[in-house]
């Protein structure tokens, strides 16, 4: 992990991006099991170097495309996390009052253009943003985030198509955790880096390793340089892995089943852990430094957990507007 | 006035709007250099350019997808879907995602886009170029639904669409492209949820879509020589529906026939009656009669093709058959 | 009788049905290894085998496509959409091709298929999880259409639908895979097109669909202790339509209540009540009451879900509402 | 071209094949002119080498999933031309007894799955024969043909990569004759030879001159016997052009907007006139025989006009049959 050359402060916000998500799901996963949550939640827990990384390099009129797995992307655009909380209890005060939950949380005035419960459909939406980008003309990137599972399907290329033939600004990020739900991506692909599907689109393709935010995060800030200056997409692959079930609900038992280590091995490149030490051994951030800002994240996430417990649900007649203006 | 075709009426609404509003964007396959697959973009590319008028690739779910995009962000595009029935192609993007971004949003964000696509058999195109959706989409809340009838109307309706904060799927009739219209010089906008009546009636009333509303015209002069009168209203928009001007008819007439080209099963016109059937239910002197395309895919042949097409004789026949 | 949850009584007809012709093959997202998101096919991987039992990588459109080509080739494929919602993202697969294809190629082949996918709202699962697909699929004419209600009639037309030579839309409930039911030890396939009375009765007739049935007996239940005595259907399929069963039953109550959950503009329900209008127009006491989702996307917190799903006390109020 | 090296015999086969699929469907153009034909109808003049050179190395139960323009397939499977000719009428005794027409011609007795109006719609449906044909360990193929602008649609990524996962029995042959109705498929992609996407699924990727019947022969049939062989899937991109408009009622002025001697050059390439001139040179078919070929077809030709004028239209109730069993 090249944190060497990084300041103090850059260092310092992965540092808090990663640990506030790490922090808020691990209260949405207290939320699962105290049966306080409706429905279910996708953990993003292990994949945070991802958003982390990838948002970094971004300005704020940016846009993004997100996916069923998009805590960690929202928390790295600086969203409200009790607004989230408080949606993903389907509360009156959530950022889509209750009537979206975790898998649609929409954070406009963050550039997130919406979560999405249907795999693969944001890769086209996050496209158009990008369209609207090169028709204003204006400096902006869109990036579409989705899973290594989503590259299989149609929309995927259709997307990847488009933006090529018309070099739009967008950059596409894959989050390889290795799994669809329990199906394994190599038992459903006939390629060992997804990133070089980029080839069939005449794009560059980039494999990086996902648990590590300095990698992710450099290889993201070309990307995205390049699509500011007009050089079309790129696809990067990062690879990474999902340390929870596919959902709140999930035991994920599958997984054993070609490697029993698999998990325990990942789990070790915690990328969060991972940087702490890296930033400790280089002495950039000192112990005392950490717990302070482990302390005010533990805070701030305190406060959100209260705020989303204490916020009363919609009225009920709110089932009946947002349909239309 | 002025005389146009149904596809010129189209194409001028196009214009006026990408005109006033630079925001409105056109895409779809051949709209640009070609102009449309029914003429109905000529000459737009030459004058708004390659990014305002758009050739995508045959990728329906793709850009329609890419066009939920562009509206999310400021822009209002205009898709063209080649047939009604590619909307199955991009299904999910215009049922799943633009007709409940607003909602799933809470009201965040809305999707301002038209999706333009054509409906209607008759030119033996078969199975899967022949459909009229309309009941399809306006089953799925979220979707505002148009089927415009003659090409003043579909020149109306086209800039409410355009103007529309909400994804407007809008229907055109590709057996009117090329039939000429009177119009008038200037068209305004026509509001959706206000449907039109195109002839005053007392004996019966036809609810009529589309290009249906001119074939119920069409046997309502027919019966009126034979001393039946009927009222023919145009319905204009599917979703929102005009509820009040139909029961209305109705409780004066006490008769109804519902004429749309959606299948029958679920369709426009099993909706109609269920919707309205609470209210007119003590006016009714006799059952409500259904005018729509039969249960079957559409046939190629000419030889079975015409006889199952919602036609004059079977709107003429049916109000026979309730009178 | 043996006791199953609605989830093994699926997982037993697909095995039995898997054992006795090895054409039949299963494939769709995570159906294998994991035994299906819903556990419907727990332990047939390890039986069948990896050929036959088939995880698909997340392609809908293309592995129901997959499906129709290994159906006109000989096989009979069952494919698992993971959600009814999904049939969207797989519309052009089904609608255009699986349905016309017997059409179109004028009897040449046929499509001997089954797509099963859970339906109903329920668990929090928002707006693109939580949809009742059954009125869409029934809109397009080629495809049958199968709402079953507890397990054993689940286990019976599952047989049914895998034994079909035709492609057969299968809706399983989400709500009910957890719940336990008797069954008998050997069920018989149970033909389409025959509804079923699940419930006897002389004041009002109730025809349901799905897990509808069992909150109609429930309502029913409820009202007879005030001397309501309701007459509950069990439609089984909604394409074939068991007219005749409805019509008598209504003829008898003169009064009728359609219960089913897919939305209700274009829905099932408006459908059934246009479809006997005709026929019972001069035997109806009350207008037709319909019970379904309405018109708007499904939303997440149960404090909004809860009050718009079809329920027990939405049929009751219903029925009170018309007797 | 390499006649060279081939039998008078398969040459002759070659020839007539071309030469009957010219001929049919000039014939249909002719229906069209006179107003004889319902609908419309595209042509397949000038690719004429592509379905002739594929299906030759095929045998007699291989599948074929074909496209809109699909007539040449038919007639390269040896559909039965009087049947073709109905159905394009609407008639009666038409492949599909008149409900399907030109763009949904089905012989399922030649393995023709359908032709198909939906573009791209095609694909995973004879990829699906082909796993029909794993299942039950045949030697059997299956081809699916479609056009360029057909492999920018979803359906090509999906049956692609499951084909590649699964190593399925199955050819795709992408016939590449530039446009999509009037778009260049150089404005909607960006990628010089199609055939490159087979790189995104680790397969054989290959480019042939589609007016060469000998050079599309020899390359299809490698493909083919790796597929019988059980190694997977091939992507052939054939390059083509269509000499006629879209379809029959299309003037196509839109295509001298590049270079207007475009369809000029193409068209020196004729494909049956080509293989004429190389097997008289190698004196492999001599004039009079090449007369003897020509007259022998023009009388099926003819048969088959008058069979399908004189066809009666079905009847009318069976728009209402063959919905469902
Ligand atoms: C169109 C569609 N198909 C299937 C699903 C069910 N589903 C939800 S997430 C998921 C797996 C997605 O895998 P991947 O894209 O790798 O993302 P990950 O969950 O691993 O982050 C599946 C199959 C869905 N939501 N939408
Ligand atoms: C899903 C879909 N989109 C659009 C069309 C309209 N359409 C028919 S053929 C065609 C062009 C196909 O181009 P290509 O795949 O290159 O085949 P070609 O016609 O050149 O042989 C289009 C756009 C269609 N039939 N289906
Ligand atoms: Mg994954
Ligand atoms: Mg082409």
């Amino acid at each position: 992990m090249k944190v060497k050359e990084y300041s103090k402060k850059q260092l310092t916000e992965f540092y808090e991006t990663m640990y506030r998500m790490r922090r808020f799901e691990e209260e949405v996963f207290e939320f699962y099991k105290q049966g306080l949550m409706p429905g279910l939640a996708h953990l993003y827990m292990g994949e945070e170097a991802i958003a982390t990384g990838v948002c970094a390099a971004l300005k704020n009129d940016d846009y993004i495309g997100s996916t069923h797995r998009g805590h960690g992307h929202l928390v790295a655009r600086g969203a409200d996390i009790k607004r989230m909380m408080a949606e993903i209890l389907g509360k009156k005060d959530g950022y889509s009052k209750g009537k979206g939950g975790s898998m649609h949380i929409m954070a406009l005035d963050k550039g997130i253009l919406g979560a999405n419960g249907i795999v693969g459909a944001e890769i086209p939406i996050a496209t158009g943003a990008a369209f609207s980008i090169k028709y204003r003309g204006t400096d902006q990137v869109a990036i579409s985030f989705f899973g290594e599972a989503a590259s299989n399907q149609g929309t995927f290329h259709e997307s990847l198509n488009m933006a090529s033939a018309w070099k739009l600004p967008v950059v596409y990020i894959i989050e390889n955790n290795l799994y669809g739900i329990s199906v394994d991506i190599r038992d459903v692909a006939n390629v060992v880096d997804i990133a070089d599907r980029a080839s069939a689109y005449g794009i560059p393709g980039v494999v990086v390793n996902g648990m590590d935010v300095t990698e992710v995060y450099e290889t993201a800030k070309k990307a995205i340089d390049r699509a500011r200056e007009g050089e079309g997409p790129t696809l990067i692959e990062c690879k990474t892995y999902r340390w929870q079930g596919h959902h709140v609900g999930d035991p994920a038992t599958y997984r054993a089943r070609k490697d029993v280590d698999e998990k325990e091995k990942w789990m070790k490149k915690c990328p969060v852990k991972c940087l702490k030490e890296a930033a400790a051994i280089y002495k950039k951030i000192s112990k005392k430094e950490f717990d302070q800002i482990e302390a005010k994240i533990e805070e701030e996430i305190q406060e959100a957990v209260q705020f989303a417990k204490e916020n009363p649900y919609p009225d009920v007649q709110e089932s009946y507007t947002d349909v239309f203006e | 006035m002025k005389t146009l075709t149904y596809a010129q009426a189209v194409c001028e609404a196009l214009d006026e709007e990408m005109a006033k509003d630079d925001k409105v964007v056109l895409l779809g396959e051949d709209v640009a250099f070609l102009g449309g697959n029914f003429k109905t973009s000529v000459g737009l590319y030459e004058k708004y350019g390659d990014l305002r008028v758009k050739d995508t690739p045959i990728s329906e779910a793709g850009f329609t997808g890419l066009a939920i995009g562009m509206a999310l962000t400021g822009l209002r595009p205009v898709v063209e879907l080649m047939f009604s029935d590619f909307l199955l192609v991009a299904a999910d993007q215009v049922i799943n995602q633009a007709a409940k971004i607003r909602y799933m949003s809470g009201g965040q964000a809305n999707v301002p886009m038209v999706i333009r696509t054509p409906i209607g058999a008759g030119r033996s195109s078969a199975a899967q170029h022949s459909q009229s959706m309309q009941a399809m989409v306006s089953h799925f809340p979220g979707l505002k639904v148009v089927v415009p009838s003659n090409a003043a109307e579909v020149k109306g309706l086209l800039k409410t669409a355009i103007r529309d904060n909400d994804p407007v799927i809008f229907f055109e009739h590709k057996m009117e492209y090329n039939k000429k219209f009177e119009i008038p010089d200037i068209v305004e906008p026509i509001p959706f949820g206000k449907a039109r009546i195109a002839r005053e009636g007392k004996d019966i009333t036809i609810v009529a879509t589309s290009s249906l509303v001119m074939k119920s015209e069409e046997a309502a002069e027919k019966l009126e020589k034979e001393g039946i009168s009927v009222e023919v209203i145009d319905l204009r928009t599917i979703v929102p529906f005009d509820k009040e001007t139909v029961i209305n008819s109705v409780k004066k007439t006490g008769k109804l026939v519902i004429a749309d080209e959606s299948y029958e099963r679920c369709g426009v016109a099993a909706e109609i009656a269920a919707e309205i059937f609470d209210e007119v239910f003590y006016y009714l002197d006799a059952p409500i009669g259904r005018v729509s395309t039969p249960n079957v895919p559409l046939p190629f042949s000419p030889a079975l093709e015409f006889p199952i097409i919602p036609s004059v004789d079977r709107i003429y026949n049916k109000i026979k058959e309730l009178i």
